[in-house]
């Protein structure tokens, strides 16, 4: 009998039930890509670089009233314990798909049209909520681009594991996690802009879950807007970002 | 079939009104045809108004993954077929039909419906592959609850093959076939859009279109309550928390309807 | 030692040497493709739906003079005992490309110059005459579209099943088949637009199963007029179909 | 090279004439070269007129299918090498390549002139596999042809080569050959085309080009009498009943032709 | 960024200067952070000037190539992250990450750094594969000596996992990690390109994109002396043979300077 | 013990160190291709075939102001003891780009901007120096098609078997060798256009080596000159090749 991994009343990590794992976020640390940003939930580790407005290849792709969003979500190789396969997977084209539906409403797409904006998220260290660290870094990046946003998305997890409802699950919690709910929140107009969820709860532990990973969004919300700030006055008196 | 304006649906739903005239909360006819294809374990097509899919189970004999050396093995695939809608193309599977196939998996895999101890045959060395195929023939919208709904009735009527074992390798014999496929519960995928301020039950394609937002829920019935097993957030706009919690509640009661609709199928 | 299949003078699922299993066969069956039809032979079952005439894409596929005609050979996974992989195959990619051959004749594609006509045959069931299916099923799903057809092409194999030379091969008979021959017929042209054998015969026996499978082709024709006078007067009139 | 108006080749045909002056009945001249390639198995290189082809046979042990466990493996391929014609392109094989590889294995295959139930070493585990690769490299027309009788060339001169079992794996020993590849008769590939109502025999390049319909058949020699094996039609036209039965005849005739010249190879 | 005329690259180079104001035969600043990843077994975050490259290699058990049944295998992988450049995309690897993959793969491997021999852990079946992958994040160009650099620093601190045997299969045991991977060596790639009559050493990108021609060169130190193990020339102009010589004597030297970086990270 | 292939003052084959195997080379043995050319080291054999200055498709692939040079290398499935799969793998991707640059200089691509000369190399018998004897039936074959050239560029390896510096190693050499040293050269300019190494040598050894192959170079550039004069008289006159 395995041993139960979230007693009484602490995590196995000593963490508190509504508490993430340390972030770290810096945004500015890449050369080439026009934007760009690490974040780190604990130890998952995603690095975002952005490209963009720029002109849209292949051609017939671009709208005449927009820019188009494109987001690519890796995992490099090495990001996991057993190896990766390196290319596309299934699961990373759907995270692809969520992470641009998570990102696009506070982009000013409008503003850019016949463009494309190219988010590329790459995963260094995998261990759990891949997608809300990635799109974290992504919206940093976004904003170190310099491209015009509307509020900043955040994102985080919360979940179930042994009855308790907690947030970021994460480490050992993960493997025997029963619920696990990533949610990424857009807080100026207060809309959930990425929901998934995987395992079987109540409805009420589901909205209690719910609200718990948007708590967390908001901590995260604070974090980030308190990082840009520091590094992207000029911007920001521009009022976009 | 000309896609109807976006501006018009949001309009007629802004009046309270849907474009064939159901009430919001309005599921379209469901009509479930199981063991229809004689080639496969399992089979249903299903018709939810226009839109229109073939569920397959093929049942085979694989090694079990390292970490589950004792149980079964689930493959779910999609195939937009090219002639279920003008804007499906040849070619390798996309964005869409990996996120159909993968909603459709995790409303069934999550809600532990397949008892899949069940399904070893030597630890370690074989158990059952159930593979899931999902061809769909009609695109009005909607595919994710045609689609869970189709598998998972063709899950529940589908029989499992007789095997036989020569040296060290398994053969399947598909011409006997006995015992159904071991299923203690029925995962039921339902969807909503919100356009506006309303949210919609079921959308139609030309809904889908026009929307702001959509939300898969999958319940089951465990006997005791009804729960929830998998959710999905979808579109490019964002949901309230109100709207998400009100799509909750919703997917519980559709989620009864639709149930008895699999269920009858099963007996 | 396996009994034989074909014995004296019936056959295993009691059909006449020169019967084809019972033809099922309905048009318009699907709401977004432009035609579709269903037809089957017994337990093979194919549906099949049109597109267009329409633009090409890509662009630098278009004829100036006259339509293309794309065609589009499909297994459904769970077609076949043993599950088949989706995708493309080697075999679907010639028989896409003989069931081409075999309907071009008879599509008026000088009226619809730069675009494309595009028919996709999904299998869904297969036992034995799956091209034959799928042929005439693309036909009917082409009057449905109202594609302009100088006639209607019907298909139809014939074999040799321990040394009886007999129509529609199917289930027990296919497994010790000894010669299998499917056809398409242009009857207003008199004109053989398939043809394809496999296994052992004389010349003799060769030209026997063809004009077996000819006959096996007229009735079928009948059958398709037919369903299509009760369905589609209108279309008739207008002298095309 | 320009490729010949269809219009002018049409008018010749109805004429009487071909471009090249042969008769309608006649192939270009064939040469071939037999273990051409040391690298292979088995190989030959092939001269249809203008058209050219090198087929090598390489030997390797593999497991047999789970319904024929004790007997080898047939695998053909074509590739139409893009320095062959300035239509070919890189990458994956196309139509083309896939129906002259699909229509030579037939050929091999039906005539069943491999004696495949002595192609086995371990029933259930171990077999022969004998892949045939065929390699174009000149395309003037008739590399369905071509390259059948290279490959039956390259099959009844091949030589298969010894193996050691080591535990329970087999390793083949590409140094030493000695015993020749079991072949029991020798499949001919004749195609005719019609071109109005004319009949002509190995097309050539623009022939094929301005053709109305081919037809392929394989013929073979069973020591009593010659059979056909396998047909295959192309190009989008139809043939008159007539004129399937002319080229039947014709098949069977042309067939006795090409079938000496690669008697004379194995001899 | 905006690329650098090519034009002013070859002007500056004729006056003896470059961009950055660096001395022909300099390297820019390399800074290696080792054990970046704990995912991996070994890793290195490396940045050489504006390039920045992570290295992770990652261990597992496979079978032994057929003729080297008692030696561990190395498999090398490059990443163009398309976040690295704007010219990088999307999709399979190109010429330009496969030929990055394999000259960094064959400095590794001709160096005979690692020793394969004790990689074996049952002869014929079960042997350790060394999967190093390359993540490059930023290309200021040289990702060659910038990869290769990280590599060696990766497997040089690199630690085994431990493994069970069940029954016939092996399976590892990552949370366990005990002894260092056995290296005999450290070869190092040093890059040079000709700029007119210039050569110069670490190519930035805009001096990558100006030069006429390239060679890398992969040294080691045997103990005794200093050898060379791979070269590879890129760039679509030649090279003198006394250009050739003079980068030959060049990587003995530059080579020394960056082996001293990373024997300082194993230390 | 296997005893060495290479003994004190001869070659497993009977060759000196500083000879090649014998040489065979032929040009127009194909009827499609513009150009085309044989080359054979010994049991080594490839053919090479020339389109163009032809136009550029896809389209955006073209230069505006030179011709591009495309170049394919592959190997035929039955050129090796063990069947090699058809298809690209990443071998054959890096010698169809090395090989490319090895043959550029001499192209006089300005003459013909907005087209592509598009070289095919098919390795119809691999005995090691494919790439060497690829090269070398490049050239002629584009020589063949009357593709302007400033020289002729020619290829040829060396290496050190046990112990001995030997040019051009092959058959049971190649299975010990230690090291081996392909090598392209632009005679009239004195630049090397192909160098690659593997395998452990002294700085002296490699620049020994080196030398050696370009003895080898030359004496093929002879050969390669001379061959092309009997044959191509007309188009020497015009100075080009």
């Amino acid at each position: 009998m395995k041993e139960s991994k979230v007693k009484d009343e602490k995590r196995v990590d000593g963490r508190d039930f509504d508490e993430t794992r340390p972030i770290e976020a810096k945004a500015g640390i890449l050369h080439r890509a026009q934007g760009s940003a690490m974040f780190k939930f604990g130890s998952t580790m995603a690095i975002a670089g952005v490209f963009g407005p720029r002109k849209v290849f292949p051609k017939h792709k671009e709208k005449a009233e927009r820019a188009i969003l494109r987001t690519d979500y890796r995992m490099a190789p090495f990001s996991t314990k057993e190896r990766s396969r390196p290319g596309p997977s299934r699961r990373s084209t759907e995270i692809s798909f969520v992470t641009r539906n998570a990102i696009l409403p506070v982009i000013v797409t409008e503003d850019f049209p016949k463009t494309s904006i190219d988010v590329v998220v790459e995963v260094l260290q995998a261990d759990a909520s891949t997608r809300c660290c990635g799109i974290n870094a992504a919206v940093l990046a976004l904003a170190d681009a310099g491209v015009p946003m509307r509020d900043l998305v955040v994102s985080c997890s919360a979940g179930k594991v042994n009855g308790k409802i907690i947030l970021d699950i994460a480490g050992e919690e993960d493997t025997e996690g029963e619920v696990d709910m990533p949610v990424a929140w857009y807080p100026k107009r207060k809309e959930i802009t990425l929901l998934q969820m995987d395992g079987i709860v109540t409805p009420g532990e589901a909205k209690e879950i719910l609200h718990l990973a948007l708590k967390g969004c908001e901590r995260i919300y604070k974090d980030m807007q308190e990082s840009l700030r520091s590094k992207y006055t000029i911007e920001e008196s521009k009022g976009d970002v | 079939m000309i896609e109807m304006d976006d501006l018009l649906i949001r309009k007629l739903v802004k009046r309270g009104k849907r474009l064939d005239g159901r009430n919001f909360d309005a599921y379209r006819e469901v009509s479930i045809e199981t063991n229809f294809i004689n080639s496969a374990e399992g089979s249903a097509r299903l018709r939810l108004g226009n839109t229109e899919v073939v569920v397959g189970v093929k049942m085979g004999i694989g090694t079990p993954y390292p970490d589950t050396p004792d149980e079964g093995v689930l493959v779910v695939n999609a195939e937009l077929v090219p002639l279920a809608s003008p804007e499906f193309e040849k070619g390798p599977p996309g964005e869409e039909s990996i996120e159909l196939a993968r909603v459709v998996d995790r409303a069934i895999r999550e809600s532990k419906c397949i008892a899949f101890d069940k399904l070893c045959i030597e630890p370690g060395k074989a158990v059952w592959m159930v593979n899931v195929d999902i061809d769909v023939l009609d695109d009005d919208g909607n595919l994710i609850d045609a689609s869970c709904m189709a598998a998972v009735a063709a899950l529940a009527t589908a029989k499992m093959p007789e095997y036989e074992k020569n040296d060290d390798s398994y053969k399947v014999n598909f011409d006997k076939k006995s015992e159904s496929l071991p299923m203690k519960c029925l995962p039921i995928s339902t969807t909503f859009v919100r356009i506006g301020d309303a949210i919609l039950a079921d959308p139609a394609l030309d809904e889908l279109n026009a929307m702001d937002a959509r939300l898969t829920i999958g319940t089951l019935d465990d006997g005791k309550e009804i729960k929830l097993c998998s959710m999905q957030k979808g579109g490019s706009n964002g949901l309230a928390v109100g709207q998400v919690e009100q799509i909750i509640d919703l997917a519980i009661e559709k989620g009864k309807e639709l149930r008895k609709i699999v269920k009858a199928e099963k007996e």
